[in-house]
């Protein structure tokens, strides 16, 4: 059956539904769907990290260096190459790198993205 | 700054018109990008329009790895946009690179082809985020010249 | 003459058509969002009323690139003829009392002639600009002229023959004097094709194929800029307020409605943009519930369609009236 | 008099770059020659420079819509290679992954098909739903759209009773959305003016041009690498393939709708019948691949993918080879796009032709070199390849 004009009775309808807008870059901040183990900016925690170099070596993007610091060798993340694949916290001995729920890594300068 | 150019700089603010270009990206970007229209994000609450005219466009968002084929083009387009323009590289791939490190084609990054202005890392960017980022270059655009 | 000048120049002239139009396309996109369930415009003003105005002033405020292709005395006519051309036919309705701005016998034929002409001013505006998508949509709205350009002539002159008259001022007092509106009666059909022919004439869904945007780009505007751009655009909403207005002067009886003394120019003027609103409306719907129709199936539509209907209609009209 | 009229590399039908050479006369379309390089990055060789377990990253990002098949493919190739088997929980979670993933692709396809039809308001409607699916993804794997699911020996995560309980929601309310646009494709005039009789492949053509998938299937052919050369448990979880003998656009919008729907069948079978155990083998990051080579094919949502690679032993794959749906089906493009005889093709037809392929280049792009400088363009061979390989590396490091 042809019906020009079929959609309009459900267009009608959502004009008295809810948006389905999430208006949200400043509000609405709690509706984003985030849930449990989302991947998002790494979280590292220096005293955990025993300087083995296991996540320099798998880092598909190679978004990780390792550097010295006062304790050692431990690992720096640029920010602006990781692919959140999380693979150098799975591989992390220690657990001292996590992926944590940012996901809003903006910049208007890329420097600000390069070392966490 | 006299009344005008306020005036001026507001309207610029409030009325974003987005130019989509993929250099090489993985089309995920894309997508989250071309989610942003849709009902849930809606980037035109920004009044945002998508355009499919670079003579059209104030913001270019460029998503992908910036490909040997695509960079002449990209730089034309560029071009081709009437000034005041912004670039927003979306994804890893735009701000760096990223994962296609050793593929021969690519080179590292957007920054390296033309003039970048605000970069959102994410893989891919989530659609939140590309929301986000325009917002603060808006507010950027209004207050300042990038 | 200085109260005539202030008339065409302030209210309800050009700064109000203006205002107004603006407005309507701020009706029309946070309609068609709704419609979509989504939100619209809504950070410029309250509920983003300001986002035609914003995006116009940011248009002007943009590069003019004219590029060398490109003819330049079209380049630089075309934008400014087109938005001259819509609100002049503007002012030949009648928004603040039976008379419009302008109007005498047969102004009804100046407005379809002007609009008729403002789409030969797009084909050159696309042609001029030399470019591969601009002619093809170019080409693509002068053949959809030749579409709907006929039955939206037979639909208006429909109401002309049923209340016998040919100007604007002529028909709103046939349907004062009758009590009714034309859309109740025959004229429903016309109105129909009225709104279907608007469609195309505005180039909206289901007709919007001279700029088609994932066919040929932006059709015949891809290669204009900043105020250029901004020009067109509002010759967009100069006919959306056009047409919307037109058709609730023709079919819903235009300024009438019951009036105290007195306050009769404000009154007149709030049943005006009521009625051209509620067109407004069906516009908007029409444009969210249809697909783009190809430029043979439009023009196929139209011929196998509207026409017969728009001849149907004037026989029916000729023999009631 | 024709003219030639260049659709892409930027243009709205696609956001990918494409170049479609079109010889038109008027709004007839004549000829038309497709250029598919605009996105070449060089994932094959890409791939040889990588550790086995990088490249399973890498392999993801061939394509972000497939990502799924993509790593899938990989994951099975080099589980070939490594003669491994994984676990029958891990083929189940693998199944509703992949499933979601090609419902989320089909919607995403239907959706932007629609758009580029013109009719927005149907188009926001099927991507407001598909946000549902999305969720979903989210949910099960951390990401919307890259998932990072499948990894050599088997799955990331598990699903928790939790998961479950939302998955089963969500199949119910898309479930029901489907019928109703099913509903609404059939009602809309408009609509069916654009695809009815628009870009008819014949079923020998269709074969002599090698489509796959559901392009495929909308010729009337039945043929489904899940069906034929069931990989990853698909034996096990029953399913119907959906054909349609129209051969049009009409066609390929109702396969797709269709398969959704099966989809959704799939995963309340696997999650219905999802077996206890381990999900995932303990494979240490670093490990070299015996030496031979491997072949694996999964039914990518837009048809077959086929990904081939060699080992000589090392950490890194010899050589790697992708063949993608998509590369498959652009040639019938091309044949499709001619008016010939009676068959006319206009302007306005492209993005539903092109569009009915479910047109995603990124995977396709093959090495085509422009020399902007002597206008000329050519093939380069592999040898010219390498070298150009090694000198990008050397530059980099
Ligand atoms: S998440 Fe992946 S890309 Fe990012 S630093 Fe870790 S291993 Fe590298
Ligand atoms: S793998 Fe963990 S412990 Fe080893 S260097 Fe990296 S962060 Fe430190
Ligand atoms: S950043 Fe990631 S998701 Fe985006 S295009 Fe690049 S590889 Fe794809
Ligand atoms: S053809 Fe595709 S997969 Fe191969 S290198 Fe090019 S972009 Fe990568
Ligand atoms: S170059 Fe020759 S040997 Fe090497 S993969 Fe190709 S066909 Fe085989
Ligand atoms: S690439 Fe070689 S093997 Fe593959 S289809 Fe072409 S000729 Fe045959
Ligand atoms: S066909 Fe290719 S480009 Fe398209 S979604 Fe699949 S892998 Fe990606
Ligand atoms: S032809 Fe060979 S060398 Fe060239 S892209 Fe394809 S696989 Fe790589």
């Amino acid at each position: 059956m042809k019906v020009p004009g079929y959609f309009l009775a459900e267009a009608l309808r959502n004009l008295f539904k809810k948006r389905a807008t999430i208006l949200y870059p400043y509000r609405e901040v709690d509706k984003i769907h985030l849930p449990e183990g989302f991947r998002g900016k790494i979280e590292f925690d220096r005293s955990k990290c025993i300087g083995c170099q296991l996540c320099f070596r798998v880092c598909p993007a190679k978004a990780i260096k390792m550097i010295e610091d006062e304790k050692g060798k431990r690992p720096v993340f640029f920010i602006y190459r990781c692919i959140y694949c999380g693979q150098c916290a799975e591989v992390c001995p220690t657990k001292a790198i996590t992926l944590g729920k940012a996901f809003e890594n903006i910049a208007l300068r890329k420097e600000d993205l390069e070392v966490r | 700054m006299g009344l005008v150019a306020r005036l001026v700089r507001k309207c610029r603010a409030r009325s974003p018109w987005i130019l989509l270009f993929d250099t090489g990206a993985c089309n995920a970007c894309d997508i989250e990008v071309a989610a942003c229209l849709t009902p849930r994000y809606d980037v035109e609450r920004f009044g945002t329009l998508l355009r499919g005219s670079p003579r059209h466009a104030d913001i270019l968002v460029v998503t992908g790895p910036v490909t040997r084929q695509s960079r002449d083009r990209i730089i034309r387009i560029y071009e081709q946009m009437p000034e005041p323009k912004y670039v927003v590289a979306a994804g890893t791939c735009a701000t760096s690179g990223g994962v296609y490190w050793g593929c021969y084609n690519t080179y590292p990054g957007l920054d390296s082809v033309i003039p970048v202005h605000a970069y959102v890392s994410g893989c891919p960017v989530k659609p939140e985020a590309v929301l986000m980022a325009l917002s603060i270059l808006l507010e950027k655009i209004e207050k300042v010249e990038v | 003459m200085i109260w005539k000048i202030l008339e065409a120049l302030i209210f309800p002239g050009a700064v109000f058509i203006l205002t107004v139009s603006l407005f309507y396309e701020w009706i029309d996109r946070k309609l068609y969002a709704r419609l979509q369930n989504r939100v619209g415009p809504h950070l410029a003003g309250p509920f983003g009323l300001f986002q035609p105005a914003a995006d116009f002033i940011k248009l002007l405020s943009k590069e003019d690139i004219i590029p060398a292709a490109a003819d330049r005395f079209l380049f630089t006519l075309t934008p400014i003829l087109a938005p001259t051309l819509i609100l002049l036919g503007c002012m030949f309705l009648p928004v603040a009392g039976l008379n419009g701005i302008v109007s005498f016998n047969g102004d009804l034929i100046v407005i379809i002639a002007l609009m008729s002409f403002c789409t030969i001013t797009i084909y050159l505006a696309g042609e001029g600009s030399n470019n591969r998508f601009a002619s093809i949509g170019a080409t693509r709205a002068a053949l959809q002229l030749i579409g709907y350009e006929i039955p939206l002539t037979l639909a208006l002159l429909c109401a002309a023959i049923s209340t016998g008259s040919l100007s604007l001022r002529g028909i709103v007092e046939a349907q004062m004097a009758n009590g009714t509106w034309l859309i109740a009666g025959p004229q429903l059909i016309g109105f129909a094709i009225f709104v279907v022919a608007s469609q195309a004439e505005m180039e909206r869904i289901p007709f919007d194929i001279p700029e088609a945007e994932q066919e040929i780009v932006a059709g015949w505007s891809v290669e204009y800029t900043g105020r250029r751009l901004g020009l067109f655009r509002l010759t967009k909403d100069l006919e959306l307020f056009l047409l919307s207005g037109l058709g609730a002067t023709l079919f819903l009886g235009g300024p009438l409605g019951p009036l105290i003394p007195g306050l009769e120019p404000l009154l007149h003027t709030i049943y005006f943009l009521a009625k051209s609103i509620l067109v407004l409306i069906v516009f908007t719907l029409v444009r969210t519930v249809f697909a783009r129709l190809r430029i043979d199936q439009m023009i196929s539509f139209s011929w196998k369609y509207l026409m017969p209907l728009a001849i149907f209609l004037v026989i029916i009209t000729e023999v009631i009236a | 008099m024709s003219f030639e009229v260049p659709i892409g590399p930027q243009h709205p039908i696609h956001v990918e770059p494409l170049m479609l050479r079109l010889k038109v006369e008027g709004e007839l379309i004549i000829d038309v020659d497709v250029d598919v390089s605009y996105i070449h990055r060089g994932i094959e060789k890409g791939l040889e420079v990588r550790t086995y377990l990088q490249g399973l990253y890498l392999a993801e990002r061939i394509c972000g819509i497939c990502n799924c098949a993509h790593s899938l493919c990989y994951c099975l190739n080099v589980e070939q290679l490594l003669g491994k088997e994984v676990p029958p929980r891990a083929n189940y979670l693998r199944i509703i992954v992949e499933e979601l993933s090609r419902i989320h692709s089909h919607l995403l396809w239907i959706g932007h098909y629609f758009h580029t039809l013109g009719f927005e308001t149907l188009f926001m409607y099927f991507w407001r739903d598909r946000e549902r699916i999305m969720d979903m993804i989210e949910l099960i794997t951390g990401n919307r759209v890259i998932t990072s699911y499948n990894v050599i020996g088997g799955v990331r995560r598990d699903i928790t009773p939790e998961i479950e309980s939302k998955l089963r929601k969500t199949i119910e309310y898309v479930r029901e959305r489907m019928n109703y646009y099913d509903k609404v494709i059939d009602s809309e005039p408009s609509l069916l003016g654009r695809l009815q009789g628009v870009g008819v492949l014949k079923p020998a053509d269709a074969i002599s041009l090698g489509t796959v998938g559901p392009h495929l299937r909308a010729s009337g052919i039945k043929h489904d690498v899940r069906l034929d050369d069931p990989y990853s448990g698909h034996d096990e979880v029953p399913f119907n393939v959906v054909t349609y003998d129209t051969c049009d656009c009409y066609a390929r919008v109702k396969v797709r709708m269709g398969e959704v729907l099966e989809s959704l069948n799939m995963i309340s079978y696997a999650l219905d019948n999802l077996p206890s155990g381990d999900y995932r083998l303990k494979i240490p990051p670093f490990f070299k691949a015996p030496e031979g080579e491997s072949l694996s094919r999964v039914e990518a949502p837009r048809g077959e993918l086929v990904h081939y690679s060699i080992s000589n032993g090392g950490m890194n794959p010899y050589r790697y080879k992708v063949r993608t749906p998509t590369l498959a089906n652009l040639l019938s493009v091309a044949v499709m796009l001619k008016s010939k005889g009676d068959y006319e093709v206009y302007i306005a037809d492209v993005p539903a032709i092109l569009g009915g392929i479910d047109p995603c280049i990124c995977c396709t792009a093959r090495v085509i070199i422009t020399d902007e400088v002597k206008k000329k363009r050519r093939v380069t061979t592999l040898t010219e390849l390498e070298r150009y390989a090694r000198e990008r590396e050397v530059r980099k490091s």
